[in-house]
């Protein structure tokens, strides 16, 4: 048992908190409160933290990356929260997906993508999945009705695949150069076993970005539509097998039992979030007054303050021992339970630093507000019931052996 | 005796003002762009119907021109607005019950003064500004130890026939569209009430500065030496006690529970995810009747407000406790829609994350509900001295 | 219209009750003993005198001998008596319900049979045995699926001019100190109700066996060649809809955590810390206001319930939504009074969990609420259906 | 960052296990619902497990202990508590007074009550602090009432002390055989300054054991009331100085930052019942039926084991860490933030555990509802809200620096 980091992982640590303190901080509030969807994104922040190796944390080192392990990752995507959780998730969503390249893409792939990639700082990747009509069946496609789940067809002609169909809520849309593409190849066939994935680049004909969508929280982060009509994409783009996507849980990428890396990354990112929060609660509680008194003399405020710290310590405790699991590659339904669990700290949290911030009158504190916003993200992501079902069923499993 | 039958009036409020919001309300207000927070202009064409409704001057009595509808038809109509819009909502009870109190408290002069263009024009709102910039109102520090009395910063020096007012109020809802405004301020003799149109020279209204965090309209009062007749001193009497109002604000509330329940319900029987209707899915089947639970229970406990706040008598004969029954049906309704916004905001993925989709705006609007004022921890404290019958006294207004 | 004051009758039912449980049964039901769950003996004088007050025929129309209370009123009686012991409260519902149930079904003949002894003897109790040992009551599985109809295992066959009863009952609420059951078996033609008199040979009766999982009285029932004449059949109709019948459980159910949040006020008033009255410490003041909100809230939920059961026509002329608000008021109140007796008992510090003190008592009363029959989650999933206009039929008793 | 357990932790951890699981799951029970507070202790398992170590885990090796650390002690008090949560508080109350031995005993005292505790299976230690009119002014002392406290008095006679007065609540009270016995010496100072802890001896006159209280949980475990009538305490049995009992949070004790060990204990054992909680309610819904399906098909059963799980991970994870803080004395709040998320995590999983089991009619799961009403006793322990305050607290002054 050791708790203590090493002095890699410390140093990386660091440089990430700098970089939070010194050149998230001051841009992050703006950007939340830009109007329109397209204000609040910042090329120059995320040349900047390129240039530090955020953005190719998790690339091997073989091919120009910063090779972390999962508990410097870990690490990093808390701190660069504790900034801006929006901006911390920029970078790790490229982390994601470049953990998918090193594991899944064959040799040639690797050099013809994850050389570029690491090159150009402003090179970001995503992944389409979710479809108008489907969302929770391509994550828990369901028993009873097989055909359930993403639609999009992709058919072979000759050294190519003609791609129909449309994503939505796909993270990096409208900022990415290289998409991996989930798309029917089989129509007949269930999910599972009719899915192909492919890499598809920004410029590919017959693709392009549809509608930008304008969240209410992690206005930074961009999140749009794609378009494929006819679509042509080379063979040599598949990813793996022909008719079997699902990489993230299959042989080729499965190491910890489950999602590679998405778990962590969402409990991470909440783990920095809370503990702005709390940093912010605690400032604010000493040095706010009502009749002269500090705030922080009120037995409501100390229980509020008590609650933050105690959920946080418990995620981040949870998070550091779920990225230890991943680089010993232990099985275990862990991951998906703290990523569930990360969902009600951060909305708990940042709720109850709302609240001591409230008080008089109509205002509200901008910050404050805005993490309540962002923690509402997690809703969807990691949280909704069939986030929590899937690890269920991932627990019963692990009990029957 | 105990009887829970609606009047058909109120019934057929209900009615009118539900196929108003559906059909006149909700096109204007639920349109994508309106949905963003930053775009929250107010619908001024639909208050203006809604006035011409009588909704505007619906608590005001019948032999001052107005509705004359009770506490509870109140809470009915404002719950209904604000399933379709918090901001009409908002608007429409600060003006209709401002109508009550004010000219109520008129002299027949001040009536005869204000009273008729109070009545013909619809856009005609009304406002008290009571509050001061750095007011702090919370209890909080002052629970179960004697508050502190406040003096007021805003004066009313007397000048000749009349006074002359200098300050500045804050977070005054209504303030930006008041054409009727009631100032509070401090005389010689102790704080008193001056109405105060919009028009006098001096005085200033300027939107509430930051971001947007109240419904309705709202702002800033500056004050610089505005000259009023002492003719419009109005004498109110005693503040009423906050906790056994009526629960107006509470209603509106519960409306954003609804408004964000029943998208969900809907949404819930036409999604299809897993080979079947979500709703007969049991975890969505669960989240849906826990958000109509509360809700249901909320509605019962601000409709028993309301009709409390206009029968004293029940309490004196022991039917309801003597307990503040609008503060109750406050904290209650405020954690309960939060959670049921939340909830239903769930049902919907990521589209409840999104702008020009409604349900975001009820998370936000209930939020607002939940932290704005004291907050619900204010309004615990405040339970908690009534509990142990801990009274205490609220400022009183002076008058002539 | 809308009328929140009670009767003079109800109030003064509600004060009577209310001194009767001060007087006679808590210096009976709190004695320490009595607190530790292995010592739950019915306190068979204080039922005793419970009836000679009418509080066991109390819903039993004036017309059959009984008080005629109406609905609300019975469930105000019977949270008064939970405050002092749910036994004596469970008890005297089941009797009170069931002899308005039952000697309303029956023929002429049979009130004359069973009535006066009925009326005339205090420890005459009613008892409905309708449960089958293995029957799972629970939606569950069958959440918006439809249920296989099942088929009772007791079976009635005809014999001459009577039947033949055989089979077996259990979790029979009064089971144990009934005189008079009314049993449940499967006929040629359905599922049919027979009063049986407890001494009826054939027939046995047991305490349930286990730990003590339920209020008042509760057996299980052997029937063995139990002989019954035709005329003992009971053409009890339509079985009433179970979600929007009388809250007595409910109400039963606030009893409990009104008994824990009233003796933490008064400690909380009593118990001096930290130099001050507890109640004075904002973290204690906010658990009470908190409680005190929660069991305000239910209460009202609960008589509306009430009411309701009594005027389906309040749903008819949509007053009322048209929902299970029995069920509502019944998972509502089983989550708030569970948090409200931990909460209470948490202002006890180490007394909270001494057997010989009352709040370990609330907490585990309030868990048997929370967890028997479906539990709340059962509950849900009904309240879910029926937000979508779900019906589920009942199964129906066959009458001859 | 290491998660993995060395050798000798494995072995305490899997001795304990086996224990829990063939000497203490068969006799709980019925232990559980003996009918008066005495039928409901049982010396057999207290030699038993003493035979094995446990109840002398904590006492220096050089004393004839095991000398284990911090972290094989969070190990064995989960596993006891996966038996039963009294009978590993039983053991464990020991090393909780045998760390005070070791931290604050002069070295005669260690030589004079060490070496007896070690040899005899049956002597078993306790405290007493709360009185009847002074709980949680002890634990932490009013500032505008500074002769708030407990009263029981101590006058010096010569070489003696003269002890008057009464403690309640005190475990172990009924079948210790020494007790540190905490008494006003100076009633007219202030708590802290008053104070002075003294070592008393079961059969020392004028001392007796009045009544036994009798829990609605935890009902292994012995709880009584301490009766002083000029009781008799020899001077050599003051515990450190006289006015200044506050062994634990001065110098001598304080090596965590907190209470030395109390606040582990606490989570560690809610730990174990978590996860006895955890496996019950897994193996109930795959097994039990209703229409032919197991339990575990439906929804809510599933989110309600992912919410056990999900907690009782997140709660492993925070003992596990404040174990190993403890161990490399890391200062910090957590320890008090970890037992105060156990109070949390303990009745809500017990809760949801009953609720699995629940359904059909009027009976329960004896086992179920036993762990809910163990759960409970946390409320009063480590959950209430002097204990979070009195974290609060700490993490104000934490920030401070």
């Amino acid at each position: 048992m050791d708790f203590s980091l090493s002095n890699e992982q410390r140093a990386w640590q660091m440089t990430a908190r700098q970089f939070a303190e010194e050149e998230i901080k001051p841009i992050t509030l703006d950007l939340d409160e830009a109007p329109d969807a397209h204000g609040t994104f910042d090329w120059e922040i995320v040349e900047k933290g390129s240039k530090l190796g955020f953005r190719t944390l998790a690339v091997p080192k073989e091919f120009g990356g910063e090779g972390t392990d999962y508990v410097t990752q870990a690490l990093v995507m808390a701190e660069l929260a504790r900034g801006d959780s929006a901006i911390s998730k920029t970078f790790s969503q490229n982390w994601k997906w470049s953990h998918l390249i090193a594991q899944a893409c064959n040799p040639e792939q690797k050099e013809r993508f994850l050389r570029p990639f690491v090159a150009d700082h402003r090179f970001l990747l995503g992944k389409g999945i979710t479809e108008p009509t489907a969302g929770s069946d391509n994550r828990m496609p369901p028993k009873d009705a097989p055909k359930a789940g993403l639609k999009l067809r992709a058919e072979r002609q000759g050294d190519e695949w003609i791609l129909n169909g449309e994503k939505c809520f796909i993270a990096n849309a409208p900022v990415g150069k290289l998409f991996f593409i989930d798309a029917r190849t089989d129509p007949n066939a269930p999910l599972r076993q009719g899915t192909t994935m492919f890499l598809v680049e920004r410029d590919t004909p017959g693709f392009r970005i549809g509608k930008v969508f304008n969240k209410s929280g992690w206005r930074f982060y961009r999140n749009g539509e794609m378009i494929f009509e006819n679509a042509r994409v080379p063979h040599a783009n598949v990813v793996g097998h022909v008719n079997n996507s699902d990489m993230k849980t299959q042989a080729a990428g499965d190491r910890t039992g489950g999602d590679i890396f998405g778990d962590l990354e969402l409990a991470a990112n909440a783990l920095g979030v809370c503990t702005d929060a709390c940093e912010q609660a605690m400032r604010h509680a000493k040095t706010a007054t009502q009749g002269g008194v500090p705030l922080f003399e009120q037995q409501m405020v100390q229980l509020k303050i008590n609650k933050m710290n105690m959920l946080t310590e418990a995620l981040r405790s949870f998070v550091m021992r779920i990225a230890w699991e991943h680089d010993h590659k232990v099985h275990s339904a862990n991951a998906g339970l703290a990523m569930n669990f990360s969902t009600d700290v951060i909305q708990e949290v940042t709720e109850l630093n709302l609240e001591i911030h409230g008080g008089a009158g109509c205002k509200v504190a901008r910050h404050a507000e805005k993490l309540v916003r962002d923690g509402f993200i997690w809703s969807h992501l990691a949280g909704d019931t069939v986030q929590r079902l899937k690890v269920a069923a991932r627990l019963a499993k692990m009990a029957a052996h | 005796m105990y009887n829970l039958h609606l009047s058909p009036e109120q019934i057929e409020f209900r009615d009118t003002v539900r196929d108003f919001v559906e059909d006149e309300v909700k096109p204007v207000t639920l349109k994508a762009d309106r949905l963003d927070l930053n775009d929250r202009t107010l619908p001024v064409e639909v208050l203006r119907k809604a006035s011409q409704m009588g909704l505007r001057t619906l608590a005001l009595p019948e032999d001052l021109g107005g509705v004359g509808a009770d506490a509870l038809t109140c809470c009915i109509v404002t719950e209904e607005l604000a399933v379709g819009d918090t901001d009409v909502a908002a608007v429409l009870a600060e003006t209709s019950s401002l109508g009550l109190r004010l000219f109520s408290a008129m002299t027949p002069e001040q009536r005869a003064r204000f009273g008729p263009a109070f009545l013909e024009d619809d856009d005609y709102h009304l406002a008290l500004a009571c509050r001061e910039p750095g007011d702090d109102s919370a209890l909080g520090i002052n629970y179960h130890r004697p508050a502190a009395r406040m003096r007021l910063a805003t004066t009313a020096t007397r000048d000749g026939g009349g006074f002359v007012i200098d300050g500045a109020k804050d977070c005054v809802a209504n303030g930006p569209i008041a054409k009727l405004i009631a100032v509070e301020a401090q005389t010689d003799k102790g704080p008193a009430l001056f109405l105060v149109p919009r028009e006098t020279p001096g005085l200033a209204v300027t939107g509430q500065p930051g971001p947007r965090w109240y419904h309705g309209s709202c702002g800033q009062i500056s004050l610089k030496g505005v000259r009023v007749p002492a003719a419009n001193l109005l004498s109110l009497g005693d503040a009423s006690d906050n906790g056994r109002g009526v629960p107006l604000y509470p209603a509106l509330n519960l409306g954003i529970g609804r408004a964000a329940y029943e998208a969900a319900l809907e949404y819930a029987q036409l999604r299809v995810q897993g080979g079947r209707r979500i709703v007969e899915h049991q975890a969505i089947g669960t989240k849906l009747a826990e958000i109509a639970v509360r809700l249901e229970v909320a509605r019962t406990a601000i409709w028993r407000a309301a009709w409390a706040s206009d029968h004293p008598d029940a309490t004196a004969d022991r039917s309801l406790p003597d307990l503040p029954l609008t503060t109750i049906a406050r904290v209650f309704t405020a954690e309960t829609v939060y959670r049921a916004a939340k909830d239903s905001a769930e049902c919907f993925g990521a589209m409840g994350v999104m702008r020009d989709m409604p349900l975001q705006k009820y998370i936000h609007d209930a939020m607002i509900c939940l932290h704005t004022g004291g907050g619900s921890a204010d309004d615990k404290l405040r339970i908690a001295e009534a509990l142990t019958s801990h009274r205490r006294t609220q400022p009183m207004l002076a008058a002539e």
